[in-house]
């Protein structure tokens, strides 16, 4: 019943220079600024829930950079790579880190609670399925004011086993909205594995049973998902109404700062690794030419003063004067 | 409207039709507005309050949803975000604890949690209340309870002015409203100034003047609250009625002010009475208006026991105006 | 993946004389004590929300006679068919309608809390999706401690949409518990068509999603139900997981007493009305030689003398007093 | 245990150690007790309460769900109706939204809806408050809010002992019960006899003597209510300190007792200041110690604003020692 294409995994061409080279970039900023982050949090800088993006880069890279500016973006607490790469400024984002005004949230979210109005970030959600009405909220307001907007929805696969995921599927298919769905398969719910969670873990068939086309893609091959996230938004965009796109990766990290890690084995921590977006990635560009270790470095340094600069940023930030503290539960301005 | 006499004029009309005008004048003046909810649509409503709305309307604007509550609210809260004015009904608060989430950990926070970027301008109505022997799971009381969340506002319409004229300025409310339409009011008829529109929702209203006791309502205790003013009065006692309106915020300077009238209180509430929003009546007079009290305040609330079915036991569970009267005269009794 | 028959309508030999009998006497049954139900309800003996049944016996009939008594069920608030084919006493579940203390629920609950723990009847749930979780657990009990029961678990395909019954078939799915799901499909949710709720109308299609078996089966059928539950009690006694039967029927009154019927076509109920489960399991028994205007009649003559003792008898039951109101809050025996 | 000494004999452990003893006690002494919730087993927990159970008891007492909190807490219900003595952990309050529906309008009604037939004795652990930065949908502190619900207990534990011996008791209840674990109590260390078992939950405590002033905390607060009095007693001023335990129902006595003894309280409470536990605390002292006050009492709530996530303002936002002390002192000032 749905168009399903053998696992959209990239017969890329070649890589189109340029175009290569930022998302690699775009990766490798994630992935310095995360291990940052950390570095942080050991130092007491960052405090609370931190979820690391590491090894999952190549999924928010290839699908933010083919939305356009107008669309809308709706993530989970393991959002920093998306917020990243949608274009908030990485200051922004580790004052926010921080908890200091100048962050994109003005310190009041934290590491979950990234929020960005200017590219249409609606956040950084912190209950598992709790971001998935919002996008549909959002491309109902879309379809209804007449707009060719889509809504990219970020979740990971635990939240498949949730309620509201299945109200949100059927909801969006039925009224035909503009939501593009990104499961973020990495196979494990906190320390619980997809098998011991679904009876079915072949996670297109329940968008199929919801009559929406879904497809499987390989989640640490940017090119696939730049391919699959293209075309997707194409038949989104077209008024098809809803994809469902099933990202197959794998999170390098703990779940949190706070997870020994007892469910998995160390071994198939280390299988997934060998397929790290970011090397396999650049190995490929050093094939076709467009990568060496001059350029290499470059974008590492290019990506370490960035950082740099961030985390200045956020040291020299200040924080929210405590009379402050009741603001923001109502709105200050009184008419819409 | 013409100039001289239309204030005088009035109109005979129900509470329901008090409502179902202000949701057609809504979706009149702003075409952002829009109403979503169970059986809105082809069905006129659970409580006829849309009858007509589709038919005049068209469905884009008069939305059946399937019954996925935590979607269709959650929705209400995207979409609002995205620029629509939506109005999501809820058919009975009883349902609406499978949106709780959306309405707690979405709607009321949003707007902090992004640091002010986000502001959700969605109006949730609902019918609550007991007293048409529907039994345990279809008569709970909860608009005291929601009145806990920071980040919400909740409103009690309680006469015909008010179901006609909350709903506007709750749509041009910046934040999230909720709005409990006690499900015994429908039928209510009286007169309705024929200009009636939007009132302030900042205040709690004296209904009736009187110096002896104050009697502290909202919605569906208003009129109990009033029919036992009648009868004290009767028997010498003058009571003043203070309806309560809006319960978040609460207007807490009114009630001072009633009180330090009158010296004593009696607040009727059909929430249980543990944590009821009498609760909260009670220690704001506590904390305000203490050394004005000739006596301790009392509360008549509904029983504590999930809504029996048989009329004779409902009717016991709930506050009557012949306890609020048994209430108000062993007090003043104790006065000397 | 599903191994799904071909929509298990019966190729019934001979109806089995007395075994047909029966059942063709269980639905008369419903029918008259629903008709009965409707006219009490007129008089002012019956109040609430009464949802009549007339139209759907043939799946309460077909499935629970297949039932053993340890076995358990649990319903919605449309549910006087399940608890009078379970053998709840007509004269019980009457003087619950009535609000009497001599009724199954003792007058607690009303027309759609019937409870009777002798036949392990849970209920009687008045929130659409609420008792599948229910189900999953009491199935859950009995798979831990090693006893070889069914829960049967009834619900409208309204409770489709609801996050809940996807959680449900999940768990139920991956834990392998013996629950028999009936979804009565009788296409309306008080107004709204399964086609505007449902973006993919099959409902078997959404159990298979969970990789449990799903079975179309004819509910105005009596015999066709009746092989589909044998079938599937068979397969989840078995051991195999639970199992999903979609019944395909229709409500011949309106959602409940106060219901308009605005959404659907008179038409179409005729239509469905020439497949009166009654009427044409009649027909197939005279054509069998099984039944005569005789037989019929005295068919008819013992259900309507059983349902007038139960008038009787809720007539002359008793009201609870008043101060047993806050009986049942909390357990009266302390230890388990 | 041997009878001599062994009653003096302690051991030092932390709140989470009771805890997780407490759960292999139950475990061991009734095997139709299981442990089912989100990461209990191969996680270990969230917060490491059930690390090594799983190991030790297996995966059917130790059961990881998916992430359905909707169905597994009704699952619960069902398994409690089944004959099972399930402990059902929600893995924090504040994702427990989901499952409101089944709390509400099952576990707390169905004894009543079935007039007593069906108890569902089932305890539902989940971690409550903030303190860790976990932000506005991480911090919620609703047991207060829970206890508006007639039907079930709420225990908050906020002793050794009381971690110890608390689950025991609930799990000896034929009724529903809820223990909140204040989330920063885990780590806390301290002297618990060795032979420590379960603990009534019938009565409130008085943690400290005085005569000057009742602090009246729970949970989370209580060791704040504590350092207040400490410090309180350097300053002349001689607090006594009220552990509540058990929010629902309430030791109404207890308080009335207390306040008789001081006639001054404050109450400290995490929850949000209205419609708090506080608010509930301070009527019944209205209602039933009016005349015994020196001055009004007061309560010392959070801030109404959703948890902001930089420690500063989250600590302007919570009840602390400090304000209880100033409060007293404001008040005692007054007296004269
Ligand atoms: C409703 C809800 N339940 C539980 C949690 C606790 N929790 C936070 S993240 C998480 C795992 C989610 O896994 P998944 O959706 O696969 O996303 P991932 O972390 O793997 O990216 C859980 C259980 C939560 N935040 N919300
Ligand atoms: C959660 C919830 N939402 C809404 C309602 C109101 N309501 C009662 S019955 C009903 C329709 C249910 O339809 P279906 O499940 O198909 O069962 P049917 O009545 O057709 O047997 C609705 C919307 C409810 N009881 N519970
Ligand atoms: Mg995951
Ligand atoms: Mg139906």
């Amino acid at each position: 019943m749905t168009p399903t294409p053998q696992a959209a995994s990239s017969n890329h061409p070649q890589p189109a220079g340029e175009h290569s080279l930022t998302a690699l970039r775009q990766m490798i900023l994630i992935r310095r600024f995360e291990e940052k982050c950390a570095e942080l949090y050991n130092a007491g800088k960052i405090h609370g829930f931190v979820h690391l993006y590491i090894g999952e880069e190549a999924i928010a890279v290839g699908v933010i950079a083919q939305l356009q500016p107008e669309d809308a973006i709706v993530a989970t607490y393991r959002e920093h790579g998306h917020a990243l790469v949608r274009g908030v400024p990485a200051t922004a984002v580790m004052a926010e880190m921080y908890g200091k005004q100048e962050g994109c949230s003005r310190g009041r979210g934290g590491s979950m609670h990234l929020f960005d109005a200017a590219t249409r970030f609606y956040g950084g959600n912190a209950i598992v399925g709790g971001g998935l009405p919002l996008a549909v909220g959002l491309a109902l307001a879309d379809k209804m004011a007449g707009r060719a907007r889509v809504t990219a929805c970020f979740f990971g696969e635990g939240a498949v086993a949730e309620g509201e995921f299945h109200e949100c599927l059927n909801l969006s298919a039925l009224w035909k909205l503009p939501v593009l769905f990104c499961c973020e398969n990495n196979l494990y719910a906190m320390g619980t594995a997809l098998r011991r969670s679904e009876s079915e873990t072949d996670l297109c068939l329940k968008a199929s049973s919801y009559e929406m086309p879904a497809w499987p893609v390989d989640g640490m091959d940017v090119e696939a998902c730049q391919d699959a996230a293209r075309r997707a938004l194409t038949a989104v965009r077209g008024g098809g109404g809803p994809l469902f796109l099933e990202f197959r990766t794998y999170r390098f990290r703990a779940h949190s700062m706070f997870d020994p890690q007892l469910y998995r084995e160390k071994q198939e921590v280390e299988e997934w690794k060998k397929r790290d977006p970011i090397l396999t990635f650049g190995a490929r560009l050093r094939e076709a030419g467009l990568l060496d270790d001059n350029v290499l470095k470059s974008i590492e340094d290019d990506v370490a003063a960035e950082i740099d600069r961030s985390v200045e940023f956020a040291e020299a930030g200040t924080w929210e004067p405590v009379e402050e503290l009741t603001r923001f539960v109502y709105s200050e301005r009184t008419r819409p | 409207m013409s100039a001289e006499g239309a204030a005088a004029q009035t109109v005979r009309i129900t509470y329901r039709e008090a409502m179902r005008q202000a949701i057609r004048e809504a979706l009149i003046r702003d075409p952002r507005v829009f109403l979503m909810g169970e059986d809105v649509g082809r069905y006129g409503g659970c409580f006829a309050v849309s009858r007509g709305l589709l038919e005049e309307f068209g469905p884009e604007r008069i939305r059946d949803t399937p019954l996925s509550e935590s979607a269709f609210v959650g929705a209400g809260i995207g979409a609002a975000m995205g620029g629509m004015r939506p109005i999501v009904e809820i058919m009975t608060v009883n349902f609406s604890l499978l949106a709780l989430d959306q309405i707690l950990n979405n709607a009321a926070t949003i707007l902090h949690m992004s640091g002010g970027q986000f502001n959700i301008p969605l109006v949730i109505r609902m019918t609550t209340g007991a007293g048409r022997q529907l039994a345990a799971q279809h008569s709970h009381s909860l608009e005291g309870w929601y009145a806990h969340i920071p980040g919400i506002k909740i409103l009690t319409p309680a006469t015909l002015e008010d179901a006609r004229g909350m709903l506007w300025t709750a749509l041009e409310d910046p934040d999230p409203v909720l709005i409990f339409e006690h499900g015994g009011l429908y039928n209510t008829e009286g007169e309705l100034a024929a200009d009636a529109g939007a009132v302030e929702i900042d205040h709690a209203a004296v209904r009736r003047a009187g110096s002896d006791v104050s009697l502290i309502a909202y919605g569906g205790t208003l009129g109990k609250a009033l029919r036992a003013a009648e009868e004290l009065a009767a028997g010498g006692i003058d009571a003043e009625v203070l309806d309560l309106r809006t319960l978040r915020p609460l207007d807490t300077e009114s009630i001072l002010a009633s009180v330090t009238r009158t010296h004593r209180a009696v607040i009727i509430d059909e929430g249980w009475r543990s944590g009821s929003i009498a609760a909260e009546v009670s220690a704001r007079i506590m904390e305000g208006a203490f050394y004005e009290l000739d006596a301790p305040v009392a509360r008549v609330c509904s029983a504590e026991v999930p809504m029996p079915y048989p009329r004779h036991l409902e009717e016991a569970a709930l506050p009557q105006a012949a306890t609020v009267v048994q209430t108000v005269r062993a007090m003043v009794g104790k006065r000397d």
